[in-house]
């Protein structure tokens, strides 16, 4: 589909705010657009590299306009036009409100709390919310070995909320990562190396109350109980909660389970597929609009 | 680390000249840029392994295409960096990370961006510590995974690498809690690609900073190489728009291209098939080394390596003067749209 | 500190609005600039006095004409600074510095140009302290010199004064002896005057950044007035440019020549004349209450006092646009010479 | 004088480099001199506002072209061509290498040991070298209070060698600075409340070896022997030792005298009024060329 910039514009307002039917979207299209739900307008979003930046720039379009987005090699609040592949490509520079490095990033704006949701992927997740991304198996003799934290540890932790995207295995939601690389609502004391609820080692700090809100897969969308166990929220149109529970490593909570998760609508799935990733970067083949939409989109 | 210097009379080097000059065995570097994208300093770097250095002590924020190449090649004992992997574009893993950490080629301290960020800036500081936040409770603060207390590096003979890798101390002055202590980052030769250098070393660069205005001033030697010397009086005209100051400059290298396969904004594109070519080969050993042979040792010199390329690889990541990317590059599985204007914008203004 | 912030919605005030709103009796205030010389707030300050505000907390990096304002109308009560002069072209001292210090009408915490900088970086930073070499066995660091603790301002109470001024440490890292640890300073309001700012905040200067980087992110709120706002997408076409990002801006006040008498690079040059008559009308009390009674409570709004200045003092402080200050300004005794070229340059190049 | 740039570069090589005779200058040129020949062409210079820079810019035009000019407020090697008011003037900014701010300037240049000469003014001074800009009598209940150390403090501490400019009066060169801003050879040793040598407080550091280098008055050129106490080093033509101990508040080593002041130059003294400072913003009414040098400024 080629179309102009305005073309696009006047589609998006004139193309259905309805929900679309199973079939119509892919589950990393559902994911991305569940991960936008996330997104406030007065939100300041540390995104990663990938699908994040999918529900971002899905939100921006949408019910975010004001959310600010700012990606850790500098970049603060950059209009693309183009889908960055990586947090320091020059397509998401332009328009920006300004350039710095690292430090301005996550020296200044993250450390001094300027951050409220961190937007992030991750390979594993623990039940108490804590990703791994260095390795599997001990430490200095590992079987599997990762690239470690880049800047996820940092935005997982000074964050006011944070959002994970990950895909849903059972290897990749475990009982208890073999090393935590970002912590979640539980971690080790390591004045004492006792495993306990982070709200109690950082009482009276504003770390106890910093943590994963959401973790939103291509099957469900899970959040944390006050204790800080992940539990179910919604399952996926189409996805039952035995399928989600085959797939998680540990005793998953279903017992707060609210119901579905939204479907996306014909408006969302159109902004995530022709404005924000038309190039398909990240997004797979989707599968093709329904006739009636087609017709609008091609009478245009 | 206060350490008097004299004014460095900056000189103008070939590649091969100041990879010589400066690159020793064994030496404490560090390179500018951002992972696989920008500026990184990829010609020196190609010069370095076919001269044959070894052994280097690499302090990084963040790996990238040129810590890939140098391990690829095993030039790398001792790495301290936040992470280790490579090429968003090829899924980030580095095989030969992998490897070498498991088989104990490379000794690592670990910690995370802002960790590394925060450390470089001391360096540049010249104090030896900086307080961070970041990362409370993770394992990387974990005692028992301190790499170089294990192999025994932190007995503070190597004056580059702390006798801790970090502290733990309440905060006494606001009564915050517990935060970190970590220790400065203070590479030997930092080497840093920048698009633009005024005959005396002013130089700039546009888009994103990465960590290099710290790199600048936490090494000892400051080695720029840029896509373009020009006169120091035109560099001059916009003071504030310099990040790199002439004094700090040790030699300048003018190098077209020399970020490649990485982009420099304004100037060229990053080359995403050429690095999903070398992700490929470097999954087995023989087909690294026959990328090796052919691209790094097979051209005589870097004119060759950019004739290699060719004129229609060069010309497919030519920028737009008005993005600094390249709005054609052919970069997923539909081409790039026709866009002007950001939609968001035209949408909802800013 | 780290204390979670939602996105701001910057707001457009005019110069009534915005002190109205933001100041009040007792707040912990800082501004831009540098010392008489660079885009110091004096319009804001102006207003601020003529409301009747008072009891401020000032922290600043050097005093200058907007601190020898407050304590010409009595509206210091506490004092971070680091130099507690004003004008370089009046001889530095404030006579009313030093009768309210000796009254003891203001208690001041005293420290160097170094070491407020860095003070207002860990601000910056969140972080509640940061190592520091300079000054070491200065009596700046006496602890008999803490006027805060003599006045038992240490006892944690006031979240914005340190429960300490310093401590001492001994490097743990490199074994590099001992150093300073200095509190963050985290005021409560800061005012910068810039001179272009986009309508949604983006924010830019040219000449001496002073320690306006790091103000932007130590306070809580940030207000900045300006010689003109334009439209934001205009900000952004240069984004490399840009010091001040749109999200860390509370309010923009538009107000031509809202720095003078001090100057704003590219856009006019510092009032030296002015200056030093306010100085000669310091020495005595009614001198002073009489300046103030024609210079800020007589003019009924920014606008008089503009006119009341008249063209041809503004004129003459036309800068010319390739140098960003007036070649024709009369500042010492002979006008100055008609050079277009920097003589070194000429004679030696760069 | 009205002269064109080329025609005062032209003049700079014609106008003889010989000693200007007592009389044809006044001693605040003459101490503007010496000042300039303490800097090396290697040195990166960090200045304070008024007479050092005068020193700076002069030696800029003659034997230290490549020395490096910093000023606190950001500036990095301007090149003006109107003397600066202030070390944040605008003229101080002229095609600089780069413009930054105090953090850049002194928690980074200086601070990693960049600065090699740190140049600065002085109210007082004591027979170690330390200086007193913050107040005389009590802390608490001063006879007099100064604006207090700007940052003199920091470049007396932080530069490898400091030279002072100091007006040569009683009053200002004390036996001890009743506060020392800004640190001598001498100082407070704060764990023990001693005075003691720097050397030994802080040895085993660089801060050993930091500390003031010479102190060029109106009257003489004074330096510190090995410890740390001042001495007479010369004295300017047409001044006696003796007068200069009258105006000295200590008893003054003058065991070391190496002899006269080397006069300034008739081509050092065209070059600090007639290019460094024509304006007179520092320098006072000078007395009048001699009538061959007169002449060979009229014919260019």
């Amino acid at each position: 589909m080629k179309k102009s910039g305005e073309e696009l514009i006047k589609l998006i307002d004139i193309i259905p705010d309805e929900s679309a039917k199973e079939g119509e979207y892919g589950l990393i299209e559902l994911a991305s657009i569940a991960d936008s739900r996330e997104v406030r307008n007065d939100d300041i979003v540390f995104a990663g590299t990938g699908l994040p930046m999918l529900g971002m720039m899905t939100a921006n379009m949408l019910h975010a306009p004001n959310a600010t987005l700012i990606f850790e090699a500098g970049i603060v609040d950059g209009k693309s036009m183009h889908i960055p592949m990586s947090v320091s490509d020059q397509r998401a520079c332009y328009m920006a409100s300004s350039l710095g490095g690292l430090v301005d990033i996550f020296g200044t704006y993250l450390q001094s709390g300027f951050v409220t949701l961190g937007f992030l992927g991750g390979a594993a997740i623990d039940k108490y919310g804590g990703t791994n991304a260095t390795c599997i198996g001990d430490y200095h003799n590992p079987q599997h070995r990762f690239p470690g934290s880049g800047g996820a540890g940092d935005i997982g932790s000074l964050s006011a909320r944070i959002v994970y995207f990950i895909i849903q295995e059972k290897r990749r939601f475990v009982e208890k990562n073999e090393f935590t690389t970002t912590v979640g609502w539980w971690c080790n004391d390591w004045k004492t190396g006792k495993w306990r609820p982070k709200k109690e080692i950082y009482r009276d700090t504003i770390f106890a109350d910093t943590g994963p809100s959401a973790v939103i897969t291509n099957m469900a969308v899970f959040r944390f109980d006050d204790s800080g166990i992940m539990y179910l929220d919604t399952v996926h149109p189409g996805v039952t909660v035995e399928q989600v529970k085959e797939n998680c490593g540990f005793e998953l909570n279903v017992s707060m389970v609210s119901g579905e998760t939204t479907s996306p609508t014909y408006k969302e799935l159109f902004i995530l597929r022709e404005v924000v990733d038309p190039e398909g970067i990240f997004l797979p083949i989707a599968p093709e609009y329904p006739s009636d939409i087609k017709e609008i989109i091609e009478k245009a | 680390m206060l350490r008097f210097r004299t004014r460095k009379k900056t000189e103008i080097l070939s590649l091969e000249e100041a990879v010589k000059k400066y690159m020793h065995d064994g030496a404490c570097i560090a390179h500018g840029g951002f992972t696989s994208f920008a500026r990184k300093p990829a010609a020196f770097v190609w010069e370095t392994i076919r001269q044959g250095f070894k052994d280097f002590h690499v302090v990084e924020k963040g790996g990238g295409y040129t810590t890939f190449m140098l391990r690829a090649t095993k030039r790398i004992k001792i790495e301290e960096s936040c992470w280790f992997g490579w090429g968003e574009m090829v899924g980030k893993l580095d095989v030969n990370f992998e490897k070498q950490f498991k088989s104990k080629e490379i000794t690592t301290a670990e910690y995370s961006h802002g960790g590394m960020s925060m450390r470089l800036l001391a360096g540049a500081m010249g104090i030896p510590f900086i307080p961070y936040y970041g990362v409370m409770g993770s394992d990387i603060y974990n005692p028992e995974c301190d790499q170089f207390e294990k192999e025994e590096l932190r007995d503070g003979k190597n004056p580059r690498i702390a006798r801790k890798k970090f502290l733990q101390m309440e905060d006494p002055f606001y009564g915050e809690g517990t935060l970190y202590l970590l220790p400065a980052l203070r590479p030997e030769i930092a080497i840093i690609h920048v698009p633009k250098a005024g005959d005396k070393g002013t130089a700039r660069w546009e888009g994103v900073s990465s960590t290099d205005k710290e790199l600048i001033f936490a090494c000892d030697k400051l080695i720029l190489t840029c896509e373009e010397i020009v006169s120091e009086e035109k560099m001059r005209e916009n003071p504030t728009q310099n990040q790199i100051p002439s004094f700090a400059v040790d030699a300048i290298v003018e190098c077209r291209w020399g970020a490649h396969p990485t982009g420099v904004p304004f100037y060229y594109d990053y080359d995403a098939k050429f690095m999903q070519d070398i992700n490929k080969a470097s999954m087995t050993e023989e087909g690294m080394k026959a990328w090796l042979d052919e691209w790094v040792f097979g051209p005589k010199n870097w004119g060759e390596y950019l004739k290699k390329l060719g004129v229609e690889r060069l010309e497919g990541l030519r920028v737009s003067s008005t993005t600094g990317y390249s709005n054609k590059l052919m970069r997923g599985r539909v081409a790039p749209p026709n866009i002007t204007e950001p939609l968001s914008v035209i949408k909802s203004g800013f």
